[in-house]
């Protein structure tokens, strides 16, 4: 007889990301034992003696090391979100406040070629490519990952990225008044 | 316990002599043939003779116990203790073959069923200039600033030129040598003018013409302007 | 004031493998207490009610999600799958008992040739061949390789020598008394 806690854990810790519903249907329990066996693992790395805590980031559930121990586990992430370059980072916001962007956009909007930090964003898993298919052609289009949301750690990006997605298209003009060259 | 008598249950003659060794309570180097040479007969004579190759190798080692076994008894010289010796070390060798290779398994069949775990770092709330809490800072002051203009909005056809928009900042942050993210987006008019100014805060920083300090306030960058 | 097995845990859980001088160096931490932290969080996440374990492979400390919820986790992960036959086992399991061995030693002890076999164990990373600079003429030699190590998730090769004495109690006598050479 297994045990729906360490089921639970066990799932969470090797997905990246699970939703309630994931879970539910990956252990075969009912929404109330998960809800619950969720909140006794949020309850019990909540403890001082754990380094890493259960969080629930736009809906998915992820464990996290805690933020007390970000300098101590810095140390040994080469690769982390701290080490991303200026010209990477500005990449990023461009990308998560407009997506989806073709790489032109992307490099009309930041006035130069940036396919290597788009590259290494991509490897980072910051960020991924995609085929636009409602477009002809079905040209690349860039957006940026849950991992990325994962990454700064903020939950409550989707709201914010709607708004902009949905309400401020920028208009052709306006990316054209961009200057080619900063 | 009862010897299964089933072809294929032992791999070969000293698979049978190591069980009858562990059922007798017998270490493998310690092998008294005549204790156990009844009984492995007893079992080669019910095997299926299907296999010849198998059961000669089962048969030869049942002759050589069954002489050994009587030679023990009548007269044990030091030459039959010597071949008891030589296939009790041989059989030690089996077991520990046997034993290790169950274990190799064991632990890789084991570990196949095991996945590993990574778990990403969660950032801390007093990070200071480093470029994901600048982000997030940014982030913060545009969504404060959305938040504002919900409650009013409305739609402008007006377009909003980034060059020009970068000068108008410029010459915002240069009068001032200090301002709060918010204030610079609050001077725009709209959501899509808010985002050419946010994109424009982002720039100024790329060129290193800004930074920003702990209070989520856009500097000018002296040593940038001399 | 940090707490060292919310440390240790943060540390092994964000890394891929910490060896006890890592987690020192990170932690700042002596030795004994690192030993010790290892040991309580080994023992902690033993408990039924965790589904993941703090392991020891090839001396390097990592997490790993029970053998028991591998159906269930492999819903969500696959592992890819090296069939290994039961003669390439026999070979790995002389040489990693008896090891540096020569081709005609690992002949000798399994009875039969197993060029093929050890071939393929090199090709697959679990084995390696070397000159012993000892011996004249430098003969080829055969080895384990930390691969070995972890593709069996043990710390060292006494993993395999101890659960032998274990499991069939053969004395120590017995054991010293084992000829080093077939």
């Amino acid at each position: 007889m297994n045990n729906i806690m360490a089921e639970v854990e066990a799932l969470i810790m090797s997905g990246h990301g699970l939703t309630i519903q994931d879970i539910m249907k990956l252990s075969e329990r009912n929404r109330n034992e998960i809800l619950e066996t969720v909140d006794r693992i949020q309850e019990e790395y909540s403890h001082v003696n754990h380094g890493v805590e259960l969080k629930n980031i736009a809906g998915k559930y992820s464990f996290f090391t805690k933020s007390e121990y970000f300098d101590l586990v810095s140390k040994i992430r080469k690769k982390s979100v701290s080490e991303i370059t200026n010209s990477q980072m500005q990449v990023l916001a461009i990308v998560a406040y407009n997506q989806p962007l073709t790489l032109k956009d992307i490099e009309k909007f930041r006035g130069s070629v940036c396919a290597n930090q788009i590259k290494e964003l991509i490897s980072m898993g910051l960020m991924k490519r995609k085929r636009d298919k409602t477009k002809k052609g079905n040209p690349y289009i860039y957006v940026t990952t849950e991992n990325f949301l994962k990454a700064l750690g903020i939950s409550d990006l989707s709201d914010l990225k709607e708004e902009f997605v949905e309400n401020t298209k920028i208009s052709e003009d306006v990316w054209n008044s961009v200057p080619p060259e900063s | 316990m009862d010897i299964n008598f089933h072809s294929g249950s032992f791999e070969g003659s000293f698979d049978l002599l190591l069980f009858l060794v562990k059922k007798h309570k017998m270490n493998p180097l310690d092998l008294r043939i005549s204790e156990i040479t009844d009984e492995f007969v007893e079992y080669v004579e019910k095997m299926d003779k299907v296999d010849i190759e198998i059961t000669s190798d089962f048969i030869l080692m049942a002759s050589t116990l069954m002489e050994i076994k009587s030679k023990m008894l009548l007269n044990p010289s030091r030459d039959v203790i010597e071949r008891q010796e030589e296939i009790a070390k041989q059989l030690y060798e089996y077991s520990l073959l046997k034993t290790t290779t169950e274990k190799v398994e064991n632990f890789y069949e084991l570990h196949m069923k095991e996945f590993d775990i990574s778990i990403l770092p969660s950032f801390s709330r007093e990070m200071n200039d480093s470029l994901p809490e600048v982000f997030m800072k940014i982030i913060n002051s545009v969504k404060q600033e959305i938040n504002l203009r919900k409650r009013v909005y409305r739609i402008t056809k007006d377009l909003y030129s980034f060059s020009k928009k970068i000068e108008m900042v410029k010459s915002l942050i240069i009068k001032s040598r200090k301002m709060r993210i918010c204030d610079i987006i609050g001077t725009s008019d709209d959501k899509l003018e808010a985002v050419v100014t946010f994109v424009t805060i982002l720039e100024l920083l790329r060129l290193n013409f800004i930074f920003i300090d702990s209070e989520e306030t856009v500097v000018i960058n002296e040593q940038y302007h001399g």
